[in-house]
Order: C-alpha cells, then sequence, then structure tokens
C-alpha cells in the first residue's frame, strides 16, 4: 500500500505543479512530490518480515533479513537535497514577492 | 607551382590586409598585382595538366575545365582590381575589403582546380563567404543577406549532396566519386538534383535568380563586376561538374527523352529558357543600370546553363564560351558603370544622359561590351550563343530555341536602354564638369574591350582550349580550321565577318564625318505650348524610355513576395513554438512532460 | 597520489569551503584552482579511480578516459577564461562557481549512477544560484520548478535501475539493462531521459532557457551556454553510450524531441530581433542538434558539436552581453554598426558565428560534416536533410545579425552616411585579450581539422551497425 | 503483523488524501501545515518500511525544518493583519 | 478546465504507471528476503572486499566498515563521495539564500514569555540530544544529518529567544568552512595514508562499540557540525528583515 500512496504523491505533486500558479504552492507541491518519491524509493527496498539495518544486540538468532539499506542511505541524500531546494526556491519566491507584491506567476507576467 | 600559388594567395591576403590596415590605397594596388600575378602563375599551369597538390586538408588538381575557368576569373578579379584605389574611401572597412577581395578570389581559383568534393565544397562556400562581407560594404544589407540565404540554400543542398557521395562511394576524389551513381540511378537522381541546385543558384537560374539584382546592384561598385562576371560563373562550373563529370546522361538513361535529352536535365533546360525570358523581360523594365545588367546576367546564366547541360559537340562549346563572352562583356559593362558612378555618383539612368561627351572611352568600352552581351556579329558573344543555337536547332528542341532567339533580339532592347540614357541624350547642366575616367580605370576596361573583339575577331584561340575539354571528356570536339569555327549545320569565319562588319562600319564612319554636324542642343533649351519646362527630368531622354511596355509590367509576377512569406511563414512558426514550448510558465512545460511521460507508459503497455 | 583525478573534485570543494571564510582571497583561490585543475588534467594517469576503497559495483568510482579528459579539458579552460572576462561579476559568486565546478567536474567523471544525481544536483542549484545574477527572479524560479521536477525523475529512475539491475555503476550497465525485459527497462530509462531533459533544453521542457540564457549577463551568460550546456551535453553522451537503453518507444520519442528542439528552436530564434534571445534560442537549438547525434550513437559527432558550440557561445555571449551592458539594450536597432568602433570584438564575434553556423575554414564546418555523415550511417537520410534545412535558416539570422552589427550605414546608402550609436566602452584590454585567446582557440582548432577528418573515417565501420534505436528491442 | 498491515493501509490511504487537501487547497497557510503533517505521516510511514534512520532525517528536517523555514518565509510577506494586532 | 484535464491525465498517468512498475516490482508481494543480485547483500554482510564471515554484535572485530548501523556505513563509508556531495548541496543552499538575503538585518521576530522559558529550558537538552544523535550515528539510527539539524533548532531556540544577546552569526561561518574543510581532508587523508579518496584508515574496532568503525564517528561529527552550522545559517538568513532604507 505504501508504494501506491508513494506513487500517488508522486503524480499528486505533478498535478499541483501543473494546475497552480502559485509560487509557494508550487514549492509546496514540489515537496509532496519529493516526498513520494522518498516514500516509494524506500518501499523498493522493503523486505516482509525483514528488520531495520541495524546490528543490535538483541538480534534474532534464526535466519532473519534487514531490509535493503542502499534506498534508506538514497533517501537521506534526498531528503536533505530536497531541503536545500526548498529553501532556495522560498527564498527565491520571497524575493519575487518583495518586488512585485504578489506571489501569482500569472499576475506577474513575463519579466522581459 | 601550384603550392607555390597556395601559399602566394594565403600571404598575400594577410599582407594585403595588412598593408590596408596601414594605407588603404596601398592595398588596393597590393590587390592589383596579387591578381596580376596570379593570372601569370595560373596561366603557367596550361602545360602542367594532371599534377597534383595538397595543401594541408585540400586536395588540388590541373585540369584543361580548371584552367580555363580559373583564367576567367582571374582576368575579371585583374580588371576589377584597377578600380581599387579609387574607392578606397567610399568603404567603411577598406583593409576587409581588400583581404576579403583577394580571399574570395582564392576560394575561386580553388574551386576549379579542386580534386576532391570536400575542398570543393570549402573553397565554394569561402567565396561565398567572403563575397558576401562584401557585398554588404555596399548600399545594402538587406542585398548581402538575401544573397548569402540564397547561396546557402544551394550549398546546403551541394553539401548534402557531396556529403551523400562521399558516404556511399567511400571517397572523395570527385571522378571516382560520382563514378559510383552509374549503378544507382535513384539515388543519382537525388545527389544531381542537390549538387547542382548551388550551381543554379549561383547562376541566378529562374526561381533562384531574386538575388542577383539586389546583390548586382547595391554591391560596391568595383565589386559588381566580380559578382556578375566572376561569382556567377562559379555556378556555370558546378552545372559543368554535375553533367560532365557527374555522369548525368547515363544516370537517367532509363528515363523519357526529349530530343535526346533526359527528362530532368531537359527540366533543367526549360529553366534555363525561362531564366532567359525572365531575365530579358525583367531587365528591359530596370531603371538602375547596375539592376538592369544583373537581370541580363539572369537571361545569360540561361544561355550558359542550356549550353553546359546539352553536352554535346556545338552547344557545350557555345555554352563554356558563353563563360567567357559574358564574363569579359559583363565585366566590362559593370566597371564602365563603376566609372560613371565614380564621376555622378548615381547609376540610374533616369538620372544621367550625355556622358559620351564627357567619358567618350568609357562609352567605347560599354558600347563593345552591350555588343558582345547582345550577340551582335563582330563581337565574342555572338559566336558562343550563335553555338548555342546551333546546337538547339540541331537536337530539335524548339522550345529552348525559341526561348534562346527571343532573348537574342530582347537584349537589344535592354541594352540599347542605358546606352541612350546615360551615354547619349543630353548631359545634364550638373554634369558639365565632369571628366574622363582615370586612366588607370581606363586600361581595366579597355583591357577588356581588346578581349571582347579579340574574341569576336579569333575566337578559335579560346574554341581550341575547349575542344580539348570536348576530346577529355570523350565527346566530338567543335571543329576549327584556321579562322573557321565549323558544326555539323555550317561554319562561320569570324574574321571574314569582321572585316565585313569594320567595312561597315569605316563606311558609316566617314559618312559621319563628312555630312554636315548635328547642333547640339541643350536639355532646357525647349519649350512646348510656349511654356519653358522647369521639369527637366520629364524631358530626359530615358525617362519612361519603354513606355509601351510598362502597361505589360503592370501585374508582372515577382519571385522575391514568394520567399517573402516563406521568411514570414518561417518567423510566424518560430512565434508558434515561442508560444507553445518556450512560453514563460512552469505549468506548461510540465504539462508537456506529463503528455510525454503518459505517451511514452500507454505505448509501452500495449 | 599528487596526480590522482580526485584532485578535481576535492580541490574546488576545499577551496570553497575556506574560500566562505576568506573572503578577500576568494577570486585568486578560485583562479588557482582553475590552474591547478589544469595540471592535474595533464598528470592525472587514465583509469578507473576508486573513491573509499571499495571496488565498483560497490564504491563508487571515477572514470577518467579520453571522453572526460575532453570534456574537463573544455570546461577548465573555459570557466577560466570566463571568470577573468566577467571579473567584477563574477567575485561576487566565487564560492558558488567553485561548487559548481567541483559538481561539473564530479558529474563529468563519476562512475556511478546515484553520484550523478547527486552532481547534476549540485550543479543544478549552483546555476539556480548564478542565474539569479540576471536580476530576473521568475525565471529562475521558473528554472528551478522544472529542473528540481526533472531530478525527482532522473532520481527515480536510478532507484529503478537499481531495483532491475542490483547495481548503480555506470560503466556498462548498458548490459544489465539491455538483458531486461523491455516492460522493465522502459520506465527507468524514460525517467532516466526526462531527468537529463530539462538541462539539455530538450523542447517541451526548455522553456526556461528562453529567459535564463536571453537576459544573461556577462557571467551567466557564457557560463550557461558555454560551460553548463556541454558539460550536460557531455553527460548526456555518457549516458547514451554507457546507461540508456533505448526502445524503439523512447529512442523515436528522444529524437523526435531532439529534432524538435532543434528546428523549432532555430525558427524561433530567426524571429527575435533581441541578440541575447537570438542566442539563446541557437543555445536550445543547438543542443537539440548534439542530443540527436547521441541519440544516433554518433558520439564524436556529439562532441565536435558541443565544442564547436562551447567555444563559439564563450565568445558570443561574452561580446554580445558585454555589448549589451554597454549599450543599454541588445535590440538590433541599438546595436547596429557597433562592431565600427570595437573592431576587435567584432572580428571575434563574426569568427564565432561563421563557426557556430558551420560555414568553412572553421570548426563548426567540420562538426556539421562529421554530424550529417554519422547520420547517412544510420540509414536515416530524412534526417540531415531536416538538419540542412534547418542550417539554412541558422544561417540566415546569424548573419542578419552579424551584418547588422557590422554596418553602420543607411541602409540605400553608402558608407559615407553613417547612422552611428555614440561610442561606449565596452571591455578593458584585459577582457579584450580573453575574447581573442577564445577566439584564437576557436580558430587554430578549425585550422585543424585532420584529426577530426580522421576520426570521422575512422567512426564510419564503427558506426555501421544499422539501428541505434531500437537496439533494446533485440532481447 | 497484522496490526503492521492495517496500519500500512491506514497510513496509505491517509497519505493520499492529504496530499490531496494540500494540493488542492487555496488557503496557504492550510497547505504548509497539512504539508507538515503529511511529512510526519511519512515518518510513521519510514517507521513502518524499517528505515529508522530515514524516519528520524524526515522528522527533524522534512517536517521541521521545511516547515520552520515556510513559515518563517511567508510570515515575513503576509503578516500585514496579523502585526497589527501585536505591534502597532 | 485546466484543472479537470490535468485531473484526467494525471488518472490515466497513475493508472499506467502503477500497471507498467507492477511488472517489475510485484508491489502486492514484498519480497521475503533482499534479492541476491543487489549489492546491498555485500553493504549488510561487510563482505565488499571479500573477507567477510558470520557477523555478531559485540564481537565481530576490525571488519571492512565496522558500523553496527549498516546505513551508516553506507551512507559515511561504501557511498561517503554522495554524502560529501550532500552537504555540498546544504552548503550552495546556505550560500544561495545568503546572497539573496543579502542586505539584512536580524528579524525582530515577536518573541513571548513562553518562547524565551521554553528557550532557555529546552535548547540545551536539544543540543545534547544533537550531539547524542550523531556521536553514536554508527550505532543507532540518525547520523549526522538528523543530528545536526537538532543542533541547528537548539541553537535557533536560543537565538529566537533572546533578544538581549545579539547572536553574532560569524563563528557559524567559520564552523561550517572548518568542518568541510577538515571532512575533505580527512578523505585526502584517506588517499594519502590508504591509497584512495574518502577511505576509511583508522582501525574499525569491534561492531558495536562507541569507539569503532574508524573514521564514520568523525566523518559523521564533522557532517553534524556542517550540517548544523548550514541549517543555521539559512534559517537565520530567512528570518533577516530588510534594512530599511
Amino acid at each position: 500500500m505504501i508504494q501506491f500512496a508513494g506513487i500517488a504523491l508522486i503524480l499528486i505533486g505533478i498535478y499541483g505543479l501543473m494546475t497552480t500558479k502559485h509560487m509557494i504552492k508550487l514549492i509546496i507541491a514540489l515537496n509532496v512530490m519529493e516526498l513520494g518519491a522518498n516514500i516509494f524509493i524506500i518501499s523498493i527496498g522493503f523486505v516482509a518480515h525483514g528488520l531495520a539495518p541495524i546490528y543490535t544486540a538483541d538480534l534474532p538468532n534464526q535466519a532473519f533479513s534487514f531490509v535493503d539499506p542502499l534506498p534508506q542511505a538514497m533517501v537521506l541524500t534526498a531528503i536533505v537535497i530536497g531541503f536545500g531546494v526548498s529553501a532556495l526556491g522560498l527564498v527565491v519566491a520571497q524575493n519575487i514577492y518583495k518586488k512585485h507584491g504578489t506571489y501569482d506567476l500569472s499576475e506577474i507576467g513575463g519579466e522581459e | 607551382m601550384m603550392t607555390m600559388i597556395i601559399l602566394f594567395m594565403i600571404a598575400s591576403i594577410l599582407f594585403a590586409y595588412v598593408l590596408s590596415l596601414k594605407e588603404p590605397k596601398w592595398g588596393a594596388y597590393a590587390t592589383l598585382i596579387v591578381s596580376l600575378a596570379g593570372l601569370v602563375g595560373v596561366s603557367l599551369l596550361r602545360g602542367s595538366v594532371g599534377e597534383t597538390v595538397s595543401f594541408y586538408y585540400l586536395h588540388f588538381t590541373v585540369t584543361t575545365i580548371g584552367w580555363y575557368f580559373s583564367m576567367i576569373l582571374l582576368t575579371v578579379y585583374f580588371t576589377a582590381t584597377f578600380f581599387h584605389p579609387f574607392w578606397m574611401d567610399q568603404l567603411i572597412y577598406p583593409a576587409a575589403y581588400n583581404a576579403l577581395f583577394l580571399l574570395s578570389l582564392a576560394g575561386t581559383v580553388g574551386l576549379f582546380f579542386a580534386q576532391d568534393l570536400m575542398t570543393l565544397f570549402i573553397c565554394w562556400e569561402t567565396a561565398v563567404w567572403s563575397s558576401m562581407l562584401i557585398v554588404q560594404q555596399g548600399k545594402s544589407r538587406q542585398a548581402a543577406w538575401v544573397y548569402f540565404v540564397m547561396s546557402a540554400i544551394g550549398s546546403m543542398a551541394t553539401l548534402f549532396a557531396i556529403l551523400l557521395t562521399i558516404f556511399m562511394s567511400g571517397t572523395t576524389m570527385i571522378t571516382d566519386a560520382f563514378i559510383y551513381f552509374m549503378g544507382s540511378p535513384a539515388l543519382g537522381g537525388l545527389v544531381f538534383g542537390a549538387f547542382i541546385l548551388s550551381g543554379l543558384t549561383k547562376m541566378g537560374i529562374f526561381p533562384f535568380h531574386v538575388w542577383l539584382p539586389l546583390a548586382h546592384g547595391s554591391a560596391p561598385h568595383t565589386f559588381s563586376p566580380v559578382l556578375s562576371g566572376g561569382l556567377v560563373k562559379m555556378g556555370a562550373y558546378i552545372a559543368y561538374l554535375s553533367v560532365a563529370v557527374f555522369p548525368a546522361y547515363q544516370v537517367f538513361g532509363d528515363q523519357l527523352m526529349l530530343q535526346g535529352v533526359p527528362l530532368p536535365i531537359y527540366a533543367l533546360m526549360l529553366l534555363g529558357g525561362v531564366s532567359i525570358v525572365y531575365g530579358t523581360l525583367r531587365a528591359i523594365q530596370q531603371d538602375d543600370a547596375k539592376r538592369l545588367l544583373a537581370y541580363s546576367s539572369v537571361a545569360n546564366g540561361g544561355y550558359i546553363l542550356i549550353g553546359i547541360l546539352m553536352l554535346d559537340q556545338m552547344a557545350f562549346a557555345g555554352g563554356l564560351m558563353h563563360v567567357l563572352n559574358h564574363a569579359v562583356a559583363s565585366a566590362a559593362a559593370f566597371l564602365a558603370m563603376a566609372a560613371v558612378a565614380k564621376r555622378t555618383g548615381t547609376t540610374k539612368m533616369s538620372e544621367l544622359g550625355g556622358m559620351i561627351h564627357r567619358m567618350p572611352v568609357t562609352y567605347v568600352v560599354y558600347l563593345i561590351a552591350i555588343i558582345s552581351m547582345a550577340g551582335i556579329p563582330p563581337m565574342g558573344g555572338f559566336v558562343s550563343k550563335w553555338l548555342i543555337f546551333q546546337g538547339l536547332s540541331h537536337r530539335g528542341l524548339i522550345f529552348l530555341a525559341t526561348a534562346a532567339a527571343f532573348g537574342s533580339i530582347g537584349s537589344y532592347l535592354y541594352v540599347f536602354r542605358p546606352l541612350s540614357a546615360v551615354f547619349l541624350g543630353q548631359l545634364a547642366p550638373k554634369y558639365e564638369k565632369i571628366k574622363e575616367a582615370d586612366p588607370l580605370m581606363l586600361i581595366g576596361m579597355l583591357l577588356l574591350t581588346a578581349m571582347s573583339l579579340l574574341l569576336g575577331i579569333v575566337p578559335n584561340v579560346v574554341l581550341r582550349t575547349i575542344a580539348q575539354i570536348q576530346i577529355e571528356l570523350g565527346i566530338d570536339p567543335i571543329m576549327i580550321k584556321g579562322t573557321i569555327t565549323a558544326t555539323q549545320n555550317g561554319s562561320v569565319n569570324m574574321l571574314s565577318v569582321f572585316t565585313v562588319f569594320g567595312f561597315g562600319f569605316l563606311l558609316i564612319l566617314i559618312l559621319f564625318l563628312v555630312l554636315p554636324k548635328s547642333r547640339r542642343v541643350g536639355l532646357m533649351d525647349t519649350y512646348t505650348s510656349a511654356e519653358f519646362i522647369h521639369t527637366p527630368e520629364l524631358l530626359h531622354y530615358g525617362h519612361h524610355f519603354y513606355a509601351p511596355f510598362e502597361r505589360l509590367y503592370e501585374k508582372w509576377p515577382s519571385v522575391l513576395p514568394l520567399y517573402q512569406r516563406l521568411s514570414l511563414k518561417l518567423k510566424e512558426m518560430g512565434e508558434w513554438a515561442e508560444t507553445f514550448f518556450f512560453h514563460a510558465e512552469p505549468n506548461r512545460a510540465v504539462f508537456w512532460m506529463v503528455l510525454l511521460v503518459i505517451l511514452i507508459t500507454v505505448g509501452g503497455a500495449r | 597520489m599528487m596526480g590522482s583525478i580526485i584532485w578535481l573534485i576535492a580541490l574546488p570543494l576545499l577551496a570553497a569551503f575556506v574560500s566562505v571564510v576568506a573572503q578577500t582571497y576568494q577570486y585568486g583561490l578560485l583562479v588557482v584552482t582553475l590552474l591547478m585543475n589544469l595540471l592535474v588534467l595533464f598528470a592525472a594517469p587514465q583509469g578507473l579511480t576508486i573513491i573509499g576503497g571499495y571496488e565498483p559495483p560497490f564504491g563508487i568510482s571515477l572514470l577518467f578516459d579520453q571522453y572526460a579528459l575532453i570534456a574537463l579539458l573544455l570546461i577548465q579552460v573555459l570557466l577560466l577564461l570566463i571568470i577573468v572576462l566577467a571579473r567584477p561579476l563574477a567575485k561576487n559568486y566565487t564560492p558558488v562557481i567553485l561548487v559548481m565546478l567541483a559538481g561539473l567536474n564530479g558529474m563529468l567523471l563519476t562512475n556511478d549512477l546515484f553520484n550523478l544525481f547527486v552532481m547534476i544536483e549540485i550543479v543544478s542549484i549552483a546555476a539556480f544560484i548564478l542565474s539569479t545574477a540576471n536580476g530576473k527572479l521568475t525565471h529562475t524560479f521558473h528554472y528551478l520548478i522544472l529542473a528540481t521536477v526533472s531530478g525527482v525523475f532522473f532520481l527515480l529512475g536510478t532507484v529503478l535501475v537499481y531495483a532491475y539491475t542490483g547495481i548503480l555503476v555506470v560503466q556498462g550497465l548498458m548490459m544489465r539493462l539491455a538483458s531486461l525485459p523491455v516492460a522493465l527497462s522502459l520506465i527507468p530509462m524514460m525517467l532516466l531521459i526526462f531527468g537529463m531533459a530539462v538541462e539539455l533544453k530538450l523542447v517541451p521542457v526548455s522553456s526556461w532557457a528562453k529567459n535564463i540564457y536571453g537576459q544573461a549577463n556577462l557571467l551567466t551568460g557564457p557560463i550557461f551556454a558555454a560551460v553548463l550546456a556541454p558539460a550536460f551535453g557531455f553527460v548526456f553522451g555518457r549516458m547514451m553510450n554507457e546507461v540508456i537503453v533505448l526502445h524503439s518507444l523512447t529512442g523515436y520519442t528522444l529524437l523526435v524531441m531532439a529534432i524538435s528542439t532543434f528546428v523549432l528552436g532555430e525558427l524561433a530564434a530567426y524571429r527575435q530581433t533581441d541578440l541575447l534571445k537570438t542566442l539563446a534560442f541557437s543555445s536550445i537549438g543547438q543542443s537539440g542538434l548534439a542530443v540527436m547525434m547521441f541519440t544516433l550513437g554518433a558520439p564524436w559527432a556529439g562532441i565536435l558539436l558541443l565544442i564547436n558550440n562551447a567555444l563559439a557561445k564563450s565568445i558570443l555571449y561574452g561580446v554580445a552581453t558585454g555589448v549589451t551592458a554597454a549599450y543599454g539594450n541588445a535590440s538590433m536597432g541599438v546595436l547596429k554598426g557597433v562592431f565600427y568602433h570595437h573592431r576587435l570584438l567584432g572580428v571575434a564575434f563574426s569568427l564565432a558565428s561563421l563557426s557556430l553556423v558551420g560555414i568553412p575554414l572553421f570548426l563548426g564546418f567540420f562538426a556539421k560534416v562529421s554530424a550529417v555523415m554519422a547520420i547517412f550511417s544510420t540509414g536515416l537520410i530524412w534526417v540531415p536533410v531536416i538538419i540542412l534545412l534547418t542550417a539554412i535558416v541558422e544561417g540566415a539570422y546569424v548573419m542578419r545579425w552579424l551584418l547588422q552589427l557590422w554596418s553602420p550605414a543607411f541602409e540605400g546608402y553608402l558608407a559615407s552616411k553613417k547612422e552611428l550609436p555614440q561610442k561606449r566602452n565596452v571591455f578593458s584590454a584585459q577582457q579584450i585579450l580573453v575574447v581573442g585567446v577564445l577566439a584564437v582557440i576557436l580558430f587554430t582548432m578549425g585550422l585543424m581539422p585532420q584529426r577530426f577528418v580522421d576520426a570521422l573515417q575512422k567512426t564510419q565501420p564503427a558506426m555501421a551497425q544499422y539501428e541505434m534505436v531500437g537496439q533494446g528491442e533485440q532481447q | 503483523m497484522s496490526i503492521l498491515l492495517v496500519l500500512e493501509w491506514i497510513v496509505g490511504i491517509v497519505l493520499i488524501i492529504g496530499a490531496v487537501a494540500c494540493v488542492v487547497t487555496e488557503n496557504i497557510w492550510a497547505a504548509i501545515v497539512r504539508l507538515s503533517l503529511l511529512s510526519m505521516l511519512a515518518v510513521v510511514a519510514f517507521a513502518l518500511m524499517r528505515a529508522p534512520d530515514v524516519a528520524l532525517t524526515e522528522a527533524v528536517i522534512g517536517s521541521g525544518l521545511v516547515t520552520f523555514v515556510f513559515v518563517v518565509a511567508i510570515k515575513k510577506m503576509l503578516p500585514k493583519e496579523n502585526e497589527n494586532e501585536e505591534t502597532r | 478546465m485546466k484543472k479537470l484535464v490535468s485531473l484526467f491525465l494525471i488518472l490515466v498517468l497513475a493508472f499506467f504507471l502503477t500497471t507498467a512498475l507492477d511488472q517489475g516490482l510485484d508491489f502486492w508481494h514484498s519480497p521475503s528476503q533482499l534479492d541476491a543480485f543487489r549489492m546491498s547483500n555485500a553493504f549488510v554482510q561487510n563482505d565488499v572486499l571479500g573477507e567477510g564471515g558470520a557477523l555478531v554484535f559485540g564481537e565481530s572485530k576490525n571488519l571492512e566498515s565496522g558500523s553496527a548501523n549498516i546505513v551508516t556505513s553506507i551512507v559515511v563509508d561504501y557511498r561517503s563521495f554522495d554524502t560529501l556531495g550532500e552537504i555540498t548541496v546544504l552548503f550552495l543552499s546556505a550560500l544561495g539564500v545568503g546572497l539573496l538575503m543579502g542586505s539584512g538585518v536580524r528579524t525582530t521576530l515577536r518573541s513571548g514569555f513562553i518562547l524565551k522559558t521554553a528557550a532557555k529550558m529546552v535548547a540545551p537538552l536539544m543540543l545534547l540530544t544533537g550531539i547524542y544523535i550523531f556521536t553514536h550515528g554508527h550505532l543507532t539510527p540518525g547520523g549526522g544529518f538528523p543530528g545536526g539539524s537538532m543542533m541547528a533548532t537548539a541553537f535557533l531556540l536560543h537565538y529566537f529567544g533572546s533578544d538581549t544577546v545579539k547572536s553574532n552569526l560569524k563563528p557559524l561561518k567559520w564552523i561550517e568552512s572548518t568542518a568541510g574543510a577538515l571532512y575533505i581532508l580527512l578523505g585526502l587523508a584517506g588517499l594519502f595514508v590508504a591509497g584512495s579518496f574518502l577511505q576509511n584508515f583508522l582501525p574499525t574496532g569491534t561492531l558495536g562499540h562507541l569507539v569503532s568503525a574508524g573514521i564514520i564517528p568523525l566523518v559523521y561529527v564533522l557532517v553534524g557540525l556542517k550540517v548544523g552550522s548550514e541549517v543555521s545559517g539559512i534559517v537565520a538568513d530567512f528570518s533577516k528583515t530588510e534594512v530599511v532604507s
């Protein structure tokens, strides 16, 4: 189910990107999309009855398996990159707002 | 020898540039000396046919036809350089002019000696862009631009043909590569059509002629003769290559034959015929002498194309000879106009008149040139047109023969117009004080005049070379014997023709001298309805020169609007693309991306 | 050790981190880093450099081969010259440029798909920040949104590649992917392609480039057109060579995208009356051409096109933005005849535009020839026809600009009657020297096409395999 | 096990509903708050997927810092009526 | 209209994309074991160099990576280069935010009594937690990123909570710069000592001990410091207001 949620979040994010012209909402849609991508990536490494990939003192003695740690490592990176991009996007949007007084791209029009 | 010439050309370009930076006049003299040296150098190559030289990635070989063409070009360039010292102050970038002039000279000569296809194309394009940058130093940017675009249409088609040839045949040598298409007619047709296109655009054959009047009309006056007499002849060489070296008649062997000419070649010839008629008719209409001569170049390009495409004993020889005749005649005519323009500052016929009183030598130069251009007997132009006409009527190509005849008659109309409007008639008061052209200019012009005359008297000097070209190609050579030029339909002895005309001329001259002199009347020395005329231009000789014809031109179709509409269409498409795909909105781009993603996922799901 | 290729990434990063606190020496650090990078480039041996001590496919490694060498050399040299050219502007963005340099080098060197994603993101973010220097933030925002969306696509593609093959190493990944059924490999390939499409300026998503390129200044114009564009082109070439398996569906979609980018870009450029906008659309079009070459499996032609375009565009943008800044406007009327005052710049500009159009005696001609020849060997004869027809349009607008910029005379009059803008100071002697150096590089490369022609001859049999498009179908 | 599965379904469905609500709403503040909640839900999802590292990071960065940055960025811009109450 | 079209497209895409992905990923049946072809198997087993064996917590010694948290060993050891890139991304966006927020001064966020008090009490606690998280990154979930961010939050609480203390942001820059430079120098040390960049050149100790896993804890400390300072920088920059001119 979580995989579907991931894909759905990506698509909902894209829907937001296609429909809104409000800069903050565009960034929010972008965040939703990234969140969906992260969830989807994690779900790729999921193993039924898998354990979190950490060796601890109380691991079961019988055969067990970890979930795939590599997608988790990737998502870790992706989250941080997403934060960086969001922050940059917000600061750009904020500066546009300072200049034009609105967050709506359609009201600003082409900045020639 | 070849290597020396190449190195000399490269060094001289730099030399001329640096010299012109210092003092433009010196650079102008340098171009004169360099082109003379080039002329001498290339003329010495006559004996070394077959010699090959590789310079870097360029490969050259000496061929008879190449020698013939480059001699023509060098003559034209050389005579034009006599005018250079007097025009340097009219140019914005004289140094660039001199360097580019020599660069285009090098490009054209390289083209004629090219051994492989890449060299051919490189030299071709070098000549094109360098001459384009010269044309822009004249009166019009638009003209230079149109010149480049039309040339680009041709050169891109040729590039396509060349690359396809190299790819298919695996060799770049012109002769070896083109033989490949003997075996594949379908591809051969494509290559032939694409390859000859640059020749057509360069010669100004009918739908591609738009650049000629513009570029010739507004190029610097010293460069118009080179454009018309020289660079346009590069197109003739391409036509030669695509019919004689490219086995066109064999490739189209299984096509429908019309009087022994395959349909595609016949179609091209028809285009040539259309150019003759169209160029002639438009030339009659022009007011600017240079534009008029440009349209006459369109018509003469038609003759040359038809002649070369015939690839037979007579018309082919005529076509090749007409290259020379027209080059010499049109260069002389343009130079005469340049001389007039130098003194008066205009080439508009309606503003000139009576120049014969002030510039008699220039008048003679122009007279001889137009006689040759119109193909009136004692001059060179007659011989070549006669040969072409012979060839056409021998094959029974009635339509083309009619067109050729029409062009000849029409040319009387248009060459006479500048003659009477510029040189004859009454001298405008403001030109009372002008002088004959500078002696140095006269030398250049008279050289060409002498050549025109000589070609008329003893055409066999040239026809001997042409006969050798024909022998090398394996077709029946034109028959020459002493001063007699013979074809299957008859023969002509130009020396006797000249003698007859010479006697006639002498007779008229004696009559002219003996009979009482006519009284000179000033332009304003007249009245009508007892009123003095205050608008002299209405009484001008050149004003409404062909008034009876002018109504014919009212609804004359022009090709230029078609190209303008095409350009506009391209811009509209660009605008369309901009609104749809380059719209400054993230939503739309994301929308397109989603659409493509859907396309692929749905496509992949089937 | 000292000659390890890793210095190309470590050094700029180190310099970037240091430069934040050592603000007085920032610019010097940038120059020194670039010079040292050039040294490293010549000293480093070619081959695989592993990072962290783990061999591929497990660890990340750097692949330094001839292809990477060409790309890296081009980028270091151009960036060095550009920052000298745009020194006053570059000073404000030194750390960003340093990080971007590290990202570019990493992007071109890395042998790991996910690392490539990270590097692409670094370069993209650096590009966002640089593009704010234009002062038109809505366009930056537009670019940011599109690039981030495509970044997410690339990430998803990478992860799917990992899910299906279990590895991320770039070199030879194509083999693994080609052995997958089409139904599996289609989606990741599509995502990877769309992940690069925004940076490659392919048509439906190239709208950002119009304004980012079209309102560039002396720093951003050359950097975007001459450094970022070829870098992404080279990365795409690497991907096409090593990773992306083209099925007929993705292949033809990509081909159509590339062709329409080329055609529509040039058509849009044809109608522009603003010099920078013209150059912007020309960049879009040229990028489409290079992508076309890589798609059709003719990397050599693609490389030549990228090199030519990078060198030409660095000059064109350098001069155009400089002149625009000095004369206040990039419109045709304002800039008419400016080269009358600035002849050296004019000569460099002319050289670059002649080369861009692909006129003989210049590098662009050989690039175009090799492109067309390469396409012939794929059997798609109609593609060269489109390329050459579009080349006419391209030549037309470039020449129109060239004529306009050179000639101060009134239309219809001789030179004596001039219509000239007041002379303004465009470049200092040092900047003119830089433009001159770029022009000399471009010109000398055009004089030495022998090796390129040779390579062209050599690539002919190698590219004889009929269709690169649709190769995935064979399994 | 089945509890986890049920939880998974619930989290998934709520995620989708929340995302739709977040994207569709016209109110920016609501959108930001919903994005934050969505992040918290994603943390749960990550935990369910046995990714504690990611969950922790997402909790701190995704739902904490991103929201904070959003709020700070917008509050500074849209506060005209809010500020009136407090400062003036 | 536009929304309807978009909705339609998204629904179509949803259907076909899920179908296409389902073919490869098999959404309804998660594998009971990691696919053998995935390279993560080697990471899990610490078996990349081919010297692995059975791993026992608290006993296995001198493993190639030696971190109990495998995600950590991937992030900081096997694929440490990605992490370098990642902190560079943060560095860049901090730079960008700083550049765009250019001429501003500290904000005057209204900090009420509650915030002030909370700041005083919670901030040190959060700081400690943050430090704990990134020093134990190789043993427990977490690591440099959440740890650093938590530290940043603590710092920011302090920053916003006090209106008397004009906090100076300069030290942040120094921390950021030094941590970043040290990370690269550590990598270069790996290059000189062990032969490749970012190589784990210290002894890796026993699985599960605090002092183990070679350079991993060191790197995570550096990452934590750098991320913390960068994030604080970003947020502090955000909360600047413009100088009224």
